[in-house]
């Protein structure tokens, strides 16, 4: 396996923050110019998922479908049954729970082209509270036989998961945050379909995480340096198809693996992780950072990822726990 | 052919189909005989006479689009498909079985010529109407995309976002045709959740109505005539049916919904509508059970 | 109280919980002025003047139940309890963070007198249709529930669910309220997905309809009269509003809809609401930030 | 931990068959009589669900919804806050896509007495075709940090769960089928809330196993007695809260898992206790029999359970793969 370098990293402090929706709407405009076959839906939330740019620029293929996101799910396979790539977004939570039914039965069972941008993925939506927060999207896209699923990990992520899902045939979920992330990946080469990245090497054990939780990893293993325990940190950005390659070498190679995710312990990467372990013959201690099987509430993203131990600390803390039961 | 003649051959058509759908569903022991017979009138109207289609070339894409949104009639859309050419007949004895295209509900993963694969209810409209904007968008002015729901159906408050949405659109591209028999499984649609005034209910949401007797075939013709003529709202073809219809003895039972008949009910069924009842017969006479497509499937997709 | 100094009193009491919301978003920096501004009149004279409740007593089974089913009006829920005497008005300034009870959108898991957590668009006229049907089983005559809905919000199927339920049983004991203000997150509603004509729609499914001006608080009095006069149907009260209403420089456009006002905004919208503009004064003139309710939250659970 | 009594198994070629469905709507029934308030809500499918008893005996306590999903789970909420304890039903495929925001926000976050009966689980629903299979349920309600997810195994055990789930207060879903299945376990001790049931002692190794598969997993110990291999089968009836005792005792005592379940093997049984087995100090051999992660089509339940692998052979050969394994 062909591994990035060490160095492409930047330490910590000099992270730029943006936001992956600024990603996916920028990027839908460029693609709106390159590709008339490119169109775009949302339900009420233009502003926050910043499909607004598509509309100002292209009138004529946004589709504004109102506060109904099964419609919108429909009107969208609908398009795409007469040619058209599809680009739909709302919330994550509204978008797996609200119109699943229509994601399940119309979208997923016929492979239709349609593209599932969620926006607001995670707990770190904040402020709004356990309603607009998105634990379970994963679990409930994953299970869903062609999808693929994808967490961008940052903006350029985004933006190359985005054009990506254009030229790809098939229906695509990929999850956005409401809150800037640090910028960790690099432009051109921040994605490819099914491959995991090794954004750090190392041998002492592996963290495999997704989303805003890959720069937590990283910086957990700048925290472990310091104690000079030098984790592997892999960024799974797809996490269906899973890169199983990636984990197996993780698993032989450094003998322990813990998991990040911006999402519930149940049906998450960890768990895809747990399972392909658990049915593999590695034999290698394993711990999921997840969000525990609770609710929050309202407080700002800072607060609540702490409160669900989202953080470089407890990935610090747990990957020590698994190395000293390898 | 002059009109009379040609109704009456629509009606023999008609009643042909429905012959195909018990056997399917006697065949089967499975499947859902009540929704199929009564929208077999309207249905045959729409696509021995109304729908543009080609069977020598079924994914032309300026065509003409039908969703069967209740997916429970997939027995009536699969012989429609047969006995208008796509395949051959006596592969519709292969329904529902483990190696067949012609899945419980329609497949567009196993049958390309299903525009949608449906079975959960209230999905259809939605989808039709996407597709009636992409044909808008695509320029394909002639095509009209034709969706199916029956009357429970539209309980789902699904069918009412794309309602809205139609309206809110102008999409008169579309059109919708309801199976207005009056029965879902649990009972008469009125006792169990009314839908009534079904036509005031979709003006008021911008929809142009046209309410026929679905089973006058004049009346069914004039309907679809008329909705061909764009209107500058979606249309709503409201035709009122009985479910079983040309069953007498089975006709407007909601039990008939999704209850295969036994072979001694088939017989009778059979019979009333005006077939030989041997069962064995009839079935062969639908011919052989391969899939036979009018153009083979490799050059096609 | 002779009615119009009862109808001055609840005009300044609707000014007193406009200001209140608008100091919790601007302290809070996050939340929704829009809706509750213009829902703040027509549910202050429910709640100063109709709802029977009991702050003492505030689990009293056979209460009127009350239902924001458009969650982002959370602000507006949490004066209207606090005003209305169920906790201090300073734990207000509490709102949105992370150990208060005031949850971004109302969640009854923290704060009981929440009848319903809602956030998510669409489910509370089915849940308050479910307590309808509940009150009337258990023999509870004389208990209203009453439902804020959004005007953009009825644009979800499951409301036409719940609508056609209610109008179907004839749910006479539920009144649904909509906050007919014309806007919604993308602008217009007529321009995002168009609702009318809604008096039309809902009297096609079988409710009684009353519309009135939701800033008019005669009107505004006159319609809950109305309401409370059973029908033998449920009843929609359509009240025509302005988002951000009270505020002119504000008023009618849809982009307040969910941002939080920096500090010279709030200070403007203070003023033309017609109070002093000192934001700090303002806050601590709220009382200090305790929640102290009515009756000891261990006594009532 | 008290184990039943091996003996207390029937061999396979005595099993008594009988629907799951009929054991829910004779206890609702009897529910009815005993507790005025127990209501009862269907969507348009009271004929296959078997509410249709509840709703001969007691009309006013019946509420027919119509095909309102939706509408149903939300009319439920309502009825449990003024007092009711409401059971719903309609099947699985429906119940956790078209109305699980539903149950997700207004059911689950706020803990509500709403009882979910959802009847055609899994594949075994045959000829209808993937439309009404349901693969996704249990991992769809295992990810609600509130809901007790129940899957019997057979009507006994549905009977059992039924009447548990009227004195429970909060949110239940509990999964029936639509085929006659076997009768294991027996009527009064059949069922304990979280607690799995040893229904087969042994120490070869263990399955572990729930609803349909169960009595799958009884014939594949059979198969397995004549080669001399003596698994414990286990039927975890409660998949959350999940008996981790039971599972810990079984990794520790057999050194060998196999878990069999008529879901996803995305996010279902198999997969929480591979989740389990990773995160614990076991470091057993295991696999997932589940549906594998295709939809399916039409067919007879046995055609379809066989496509699918979810049969007493499979479970068998996968058992004797983690026995070598160990
Ligand atoms: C979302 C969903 N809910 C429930 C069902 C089960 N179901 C299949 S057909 C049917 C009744 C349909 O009634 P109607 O639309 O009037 O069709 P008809 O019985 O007249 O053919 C129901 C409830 C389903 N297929 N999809
Ligand atoms: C199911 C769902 N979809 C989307 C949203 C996001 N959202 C919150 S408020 C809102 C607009 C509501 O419009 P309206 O009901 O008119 O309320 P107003 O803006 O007038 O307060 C939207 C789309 C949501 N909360 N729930
Ligand atoms: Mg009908
Ligand atoms: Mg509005």
């Amino acid at each position: 396996m062909k591994t990035p370098q060490l160095q492409s990293v930047l330490p910590s402090k000099f992270w730029k923050m943006e936001l992956t929706r600024e990603g996916y709407g920028r990027t839908l405009v460029e693609l709106g110019h390159e590709n008339s076959r490119v169109v775009v839906l949302d339900a009420d939330l233009s502003q926050s998922t910043l499909t607004k740019y598509f509309a100002a620029e292209f009138p004529d293929r946004f589709f504004e479908m109102g506060i109904s996101e099964q419609d919108m799910m429909n009107t969208a396979a609908g398009l795409s049954l007469t040619g058209y790539i599809p680009f739909l977004s709302s919330y994550a939570v509204f978008l797996t729970s609200r119109s699943l039914d229509q994601l399940r039965n119309t979208v997923d069972y016929t492979r239709l082209n349609v593209k599932v941008a969620a926006a607001h993925g995670g707990i770190s939506v904040g402020r709004d509270g356990p309603s607009h927060q998105s634990m379970e999207d994963l679990s409930n896209t994953l299970v869903l036989p062609n999808m693929t699923v994808v967490v961008p990990a940052d903006e350029p992520q985004a933006e190359a998961v985005t054009r990506w899902a254009a030229d790809y045939v098939g229906p695509v979920y990929f999850r956005l945050g409401r809150e800037k992330v640090p910028t960790i990946t690099d432009g051109e080469s921040s994605f490819e379909h099914g491959k995991a990245q090794v954004v750090i090497e190392g041998e002492d054990g592996t963290i495999i995480a997704c989303g805003l939780m890959v720069s937590e990893a990283i910086k957990a293993a700048e925290l472990l340096a310091t104690e000079g325990i030098f984790p592997r940190v892999i960024n799974v950005a797809t996490l269906k198809p899973l890169d199983t390659n990636a984990i197996d070498a993780a698993a032989q190679q450094t003998g322990a693996i813990v998991t990040a995710e911006e999402h519930s312990i149940y049906g998450g990467l960890g768990s895809v992780v747990a399972r392909h372990i658990a049915e593999s013959s590695h034999r290698v201690p394993m711990r999921i950072v997840g969000i525990p099987d609770i609710y929050l509430t309202s407080g700002s993203p800072e607060e609540l990822l702490e409160v669900a131990g989202l953080t470089a600390k407890n990935i610090a803390m747990k990957l020590k726990e698994v190395i000293k039961a390898k | 052919m002059n009109a009379n003649n040609e109704l009456n051959v629509l009606k023999a058509t008609a009643q042909q189909i429905r012959r195909d759908v018990l056997l399917m569903i006697n065949n089967a022991q499975s499947g859902h005989p009540g929704g199929p017979l009564s929208a077999a009138d309207y249905l045959t109207v729409l696509w021995f006479k109304y729908l543009r289609c080609d069977v020598k070339n079924p994914f032309w894409e300026q065509r003409d689009r039908f969703v069967m949104s209740n997916g429970h009639c997939s027995a009536l859309n699969y012989a429609l498909l047969a006995r208008r050419g796509f395949f051959d007949p006596g592969y519709l004895l292969t329904f529902r079985t483990l190696e067949s295209r012609l899945v419980g509900h329609p497949s567009r993963v196993k049958l390309p010529f299903i525009e949608v694969s449906t079975g959960s209810l209230g999905q259809g409209l939605s989808v039709a109407h996407g597709m009636a904007l992409g044909a808008k968008l695509r320029g394909w002015d002639d095509a009209t995309i034709y969706c199916n729901c029956g009357d429970g159906e539209l309980q789902e408050g699904s069918c009412w976002e794309a309602i809205t949405s139609a309206g809110h659109r102008k999409s008169e591209n579309l059109v919708l045709m309801v199976d207005y028999n009056n029965a879902q499984i649990d009972g008469f649609v009125p006792d169990v959740k009314e839908l009534a005034p079904l036509a005031e209910k979709l003006r008021a949401f911008h929809w142009r109505v046209i309410e026929a007797d679905g089973h006058d075939f004049e009346q069914i013709d004039r309907a679809f005539a008329e909705a061909k003529q764009r209107a500058g709202k979606p249309t709503a073809l409201l035709f009122r049916t009985v479910m079983m219809k040309g069953c007498p003895s089975f006709e407007n039972i909601p039990g008939w919904h999704g209850r295969p008949p036994t072979d001694d009910e088939a017989r009778v069924m059979l019979r009333e509508l005006g077939f030989d009842d041997d069962l064995e017969k009839a079935r062969a006479s639908m011919g052989n059970r391969d899939f036979h497509p009018a153009v083979p499937m490799e050059e096609q997709l």
